[in-house]
């Protein structure tokens, strides 16, 4: 199989591990761009924040993880949800707000979620997802199990007190849990240089958190720091900090009016630095059969996606009826439209 | 039976169920009462401000009874999180008055997480206690019910018990539930004392409970305003008015039916309220009544509640502040076209 | 008068009372558009999510038109704190959803800080904007209407324009109010268009307006409810029933005289909301009218709003989520005892 | 006059500065005593968190301020009206609950404020005070009037995420504000130990703020480093952070139930370095009038003191119906009790 490429001395990871996570990168790029057209001609209907040009803190991140550890992510999650398993399919059926998808139409994409995988929660509140992410850490590490959670959210979410106290909490109790700060210089029009008196990442420190910037283009330095981060968690020595720098090719959100703000040199910048990319070259040079196996992913991630859209266009509307249903999981409790239980 | 004070009542609930099921978990700022000071661990904890998580450091031990900062959102999504783990955890606010630093965990995380994330995705099992209530002369800030402005939000239950039976057995329902609760008590009922059942049977939560009998008015209270309603009745049934009177136990989801049974047959409307007027839990159920049973109310449906003011310190102004058995029967009256005689 | 869309006028408002009056400020998270880029000071700022205060960083400069991080509670907070040094800050939530990470400066600093520190302090005069509404298909934490759960909380001013000029003057009223305002936009009424008066006249808050006149039936409206009833009101007009539509435009106060009248007339009461039922202002409106006019009440009240439920993503579901005037033709018909014809 | 005591070369500060601290802790403390009192005995009601021992940072730091600075203050406040020049007498009128209060009987011991003196706000919700501090800083630095604003709270509060992102916004925004932390070791029974990964002031210069910790029972160190950040704040140089070690002799709350998490060893230290004492230990070994001046200082403070309370006995009970008065600041609007507005 491709994947096992005979290990390669230049290479700076196995060459399974980085054929893995251009695999990753690839399914969330093509994903997000199928995203970009369709929400552009009208076809999906949504608040959608991608994530392309960010796909190496994603995939980089959680190729960390196991199945059980635990992740929480934000508005803008489509890269953390595909790389920690969650069905392309039951997703995009959800973006498209049929029956059969990922939240039964009910989230749409900030929520896109499945515990079952150990997606815990996304969601539209930015910052909501550090102090979620504490509880699956806590129990990781009262069940002895070795588990531990990742809390992604942006450079804008990391002024909010909630990620703030959330730092400290998990540094008093010890968890297995890394903050990742994915840093794409902007939290809608407002820099991070304005918004943020000093680094976040240095900021943890001050939290008592072990802390590391890293270049969030370059998916090996984040695969690599991730590591450190996820094995002192794993290792019972307590929560980490890391801080991704890395940009949003597709701004702040679809449909965004106007992109101004943002200035053409530094976008050039970090396409310049593509993450797709950059990793492309690492295995060109290093990899013989390179080539061949990235037509095959890239064809692969491709037809992912297109089964993805189809099985979207092709579901059914959901019953305008279950509306109604899932407030609460507590089967005896129905909600008629005065907010009445009926048993 | 046996005779247990409110916060006994709840102290014994929490005991018998983390007895029962290891992946219970208590947290909360002072929740161990000091049992997180080196060679303090099982001493004289108290536990919180009105001990009724005392002794249970010492029983369960530090890795389940857990001390937190005062970081409300933290250990709030902490509990929600640890939910999705396997956990139980039973969440201490202290006064519901500090809501507002971490309602969005409450009311966006626990109470949609749910229905957000679709028809399969698992429930949110956390019970979050909070203090409710006036008359401790704490001002304004640490003296307020406004649990309807919770219960406005869809996805939550919220309990308000008002006795000890009741604190006891919606604890135990509310740990066993699929679904967040928010456990409301009233720090002017810890020290009553009542009987209190044996074993671990639940109260269902969304049930109401008739507290008295009678067919010439319906009363329905909320918490605490139980007794003050109590008081009333035996003045009204001096006067020859025989009051039911409904506590509604849950406020969330509202057991409608029961209130209704009793109007059905009573045609008279007064619900006693200690959260304040405006969008609350005694307007939803006037609300609810007069568009559902229109036309079995014989006269104008009343609430008694307080003035819609924040509380304030001043113990003369505080004692005005908090419905009275005068003004539940003075409301009552004006239901039948009476007054008080002066 | 000139034509104005709902944003426009908002917009318009800020653009006058901050020429009036130095000290009134614009905070919050993108308010400035990009203008806090070095570089970018003057240049194509949008002025947040949908370019309500566009144009204002260009006119006012960064020192009044004030970017902040994503810290609701801090620049909240530095709103309140600049109230008592003099400024008037119109402060932006963006969406209501948000309040659960800042509430409490909204309700127990902005909202009792006058109360508390008792009769000579001075008010708190800061607005706090944010967006309401479903429909955009953002899912359950970028679309609800909440305002219930806040105008429950006393001192408190809540305002829910409907049209552009009560767009305009609610906010001219809100800047020079000397108690904090919650202005709250349904950003489905942002491109409305309409006639909007010269000049800066503020339109008072807690005065409703009665935008239809008619006999039969009073419909109450909240916001961008009182299209959805006029569209109701055309259809039923063509089955004989002339219904008084009241857009309330100040939830918190809440002008009842003027829907007391109305019902006194008419008899009849519906409310059509964009909240959530338990607990809201719909059934508030519902309990002081059935409590206060029970006798001129000819029917059932109703009240028409989105089911108890988070608000869902689907197109197909949020759709049947938000109340349509098919279903308030059905409620007004129902108060007549009628069934819509099949 | 006593006051202006000849400088001393082996004093650390003038000698009228020095009394002037002194005259400011001996008011407290008398007053914070009679109120202990009088609550044991049952004369007062409320819900009370007294500072006695803590008197030197509410001294120490209030001293550097102009009547025109601002503070905001937590529910152990009294310490800090009285420093701030709030009247005593008004104060405990409050406290007794009767008319003429200086919160009109509205706000009890947690809310004690006068804005006209400076002293925006006090109250029961932990952390709240920063952010209300963020905005006389930001007013004073618009209209460059050169005042300051400090927020005081607790090591239990330094948690909180409010306070937390209160430092980034005042950092961002470069404000005249001034954190003072009073950490007095516990927050109720919790230790600062236990609640906080890494020392408060540690913290503040992760968010790039110059923070500083001193000894608290000592008010000229105060003093002094109040002095240099209340300094940097009036000269345009930001927000600093203060952390104060000390400790409350009252415990958490008065009527608490057990205090015996509260170790007598720690409690005989501190009371050992009382605030008084060590600054009369100063005074006595510097200024040769000391003696006279202190019994004349500490015989106004109790004479202050008894006033107060003779005024506090004396006031009349509120009428009930104020408290429907209040509510809005606009004389428009009248509460009646279903919270209707009738003009
Ligand atoms: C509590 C809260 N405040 C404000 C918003 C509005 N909002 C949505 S996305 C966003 C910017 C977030 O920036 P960042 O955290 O950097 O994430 P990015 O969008 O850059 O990925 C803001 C302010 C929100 N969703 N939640
Ligand atoms: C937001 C909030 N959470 C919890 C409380 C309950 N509470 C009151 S005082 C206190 C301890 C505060 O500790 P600290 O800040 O150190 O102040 P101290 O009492 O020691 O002066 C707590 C937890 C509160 N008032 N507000
Ligand atoms: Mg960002
Ligand atoms: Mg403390």
């Amino acid at each position: 199989m491709t994947q096992q490429a005979t290990p390669d001395r230049t290479l700076p990871l196995p060459g399974d591990t980085l054929v893995g996570l251009y695999r990753t990168m690839a399914l969330i790029r093509a994903f997000e761009e199928r995203v970009h057209e369709l929400f552009t001609e009208g076809e999906l209907p949504g608040f959608l924040h991608l994530c392309s040009g960010q796909e190496a803190v994603a995939a980089g991140v959680i190729a960390q993880l196991e199945r059980a550890d635990m992740i929480t992510s934000t508005h803008r999650n489509h890269g953390h949800a595909l790389a920690k398993g969650v069905d392309p399919r039951a997703m995009m059926i959800e973006l498209y707000g049929r029956a059969g998808g990922s939240n039964s139409g009910k989230g749409g994409s900030m929520h896109l979620a499945d515990p079952a995988v150990g997606h815990l929660a996304s969601g539209g509140i930015v910052g909501a997802s550090a102090p979620l992410a504490l509880g699956p850490a806590q129990a990781a590490k009262l069940a002895g199990t070795g588990a531990v959670a990742v809390a992604f959210f942006g450079d804008g979410g990391a002024q909010q007190g909630t990620v703030l106290e959330a730092m400290n909490l998990a540094a008093v109790w010890k968890l297995p849990v890394v903050f990742v700060c994915e840093n794409n210089l902007f939290g809608q029009a407002t820099t991070v240089d304005y918004a943020s008196a000093a680094a976040p990442y240095a900021r943890a420190e001050g939290f008592g958190l072990p802390a590391e910037r890293v270049d969030g283009q370059d998916v090996v330095a984040v695969y690599e720091a991730a590591g450190r981060a996820v094995e002192r968690a794993r290792a019972g020595d307590g929560p980490s900090y890391l801080e991704c720098l890395t940009y949003s090719y597709h701004g702040a959100w679809e449909g965004e009016p106007k992109r101004s703000y943002r200035r053409p040199e530094v976008e050039s910048d970090f396409r310049r630095r593509d993450p797709l990319r950059l990793l492309d070259d690492v295995l060109t040079a290093a990899l013989p059969d390179w080539l061949d196996i990235k037509d095959r992913v890239d064809d692969e991630a491709a037809e992912q996606v297109d089964g993805a859209v189809e099985a979207g266009r092709a579901a059914p509307y959901p019953d305008p009826s279950t509306v109604l249903t899932g407030v609460y999981a507590d089967p005896n409790v129905v909600i008629d439209r005065d907010g009445l239980a009926v048993r | 039976m046996k005779t247990l004070s409110f916060a006994d009542a709840i102290n014994e609930a929490l005991r018998l169920e983390m007895t029962r099921d290891p992946r219970v978990l208590v947290t909360g700022e002072d929740v161990s009462g000091g049992a997180t000071i080196p060679g303090f661990e099982r001493a004289d904890a108290w536990g919180g401000v009105f001990g009724v998580t005392r002794g249970l450091v010492a029983e369960f031990g530090r890795d389940r009874v857990i001390d937190t900062p005062i970081s409300e959102s933290a250990f709030i999504g902490a509990a929600i999180g640890a939910a999705a783990a396997g956990y139980r955890t039973v969440t201490e606010l202290q006064f519901l008055d500090f809501m507002g630093v971490c309602l969005d965990q409450i009311i966006n995380q626990a109470a949609k997480l749910r229905y957000a994330r679709g028809d399969r995705a698992p429930g949110v099992p956390i019970v979050i206690r909070a203090m409710i209530g006036a008359g401790s002369r704490a001002g304004s800030t640490q003296s307020q019910s406004h649990y309807s402005s919770v219960a406005h939000f869809p996805g939550l239950k919220v309990v308000v018990p008002a006795t000890p039976a009741d604190a006891k057995g919606l604890m135990i329902a509310a740990i066993r539930d699929e679904d967040p609760v928010l456990f409301l008590e009233n720090k002017a009922l810890y020290e009553t004392k009542g009987p209190v059942p044996d074993g671990d049977e639940p109260v269902p939560i969304g049930r109401a409970r008739v507290a008295r009998e009678g067919g010439d008015v319906t009363i329905v209270t909320i918490a605490r305003m139980l007794s003050v309603a109590e008081k009333a009745a035996k003045e009204l049934s001096e006067r020859g008015i025989e009051a039911e009177i409904i506590d509604v136990r849950t406020v969330a989801p509202l057991d409608l039916t029961t209130i209704l049974e009793s109007v059905e047959r009573t045609g008279r409307l007064v619900v006693v309220d200690e959260d304040t007027p405006r969008c609350s839990v005694a307007s939803d159920i006037v609300a609810l009544v007069s568009s559902r049973a229109f036309d079995r109310l014989t006269a104008a449906p009343r609430m008694v509640t307080p003035p819609h003011t924040p509380v304030p310190f001043a113990p003369v102004l505080e004692d005005a502040y908090i419905p009275s058995p005068e003004q539940v029967v003075e409301a009552v009256l004006a239901t039948a076209g009476q007054e008080v005689a002066a």
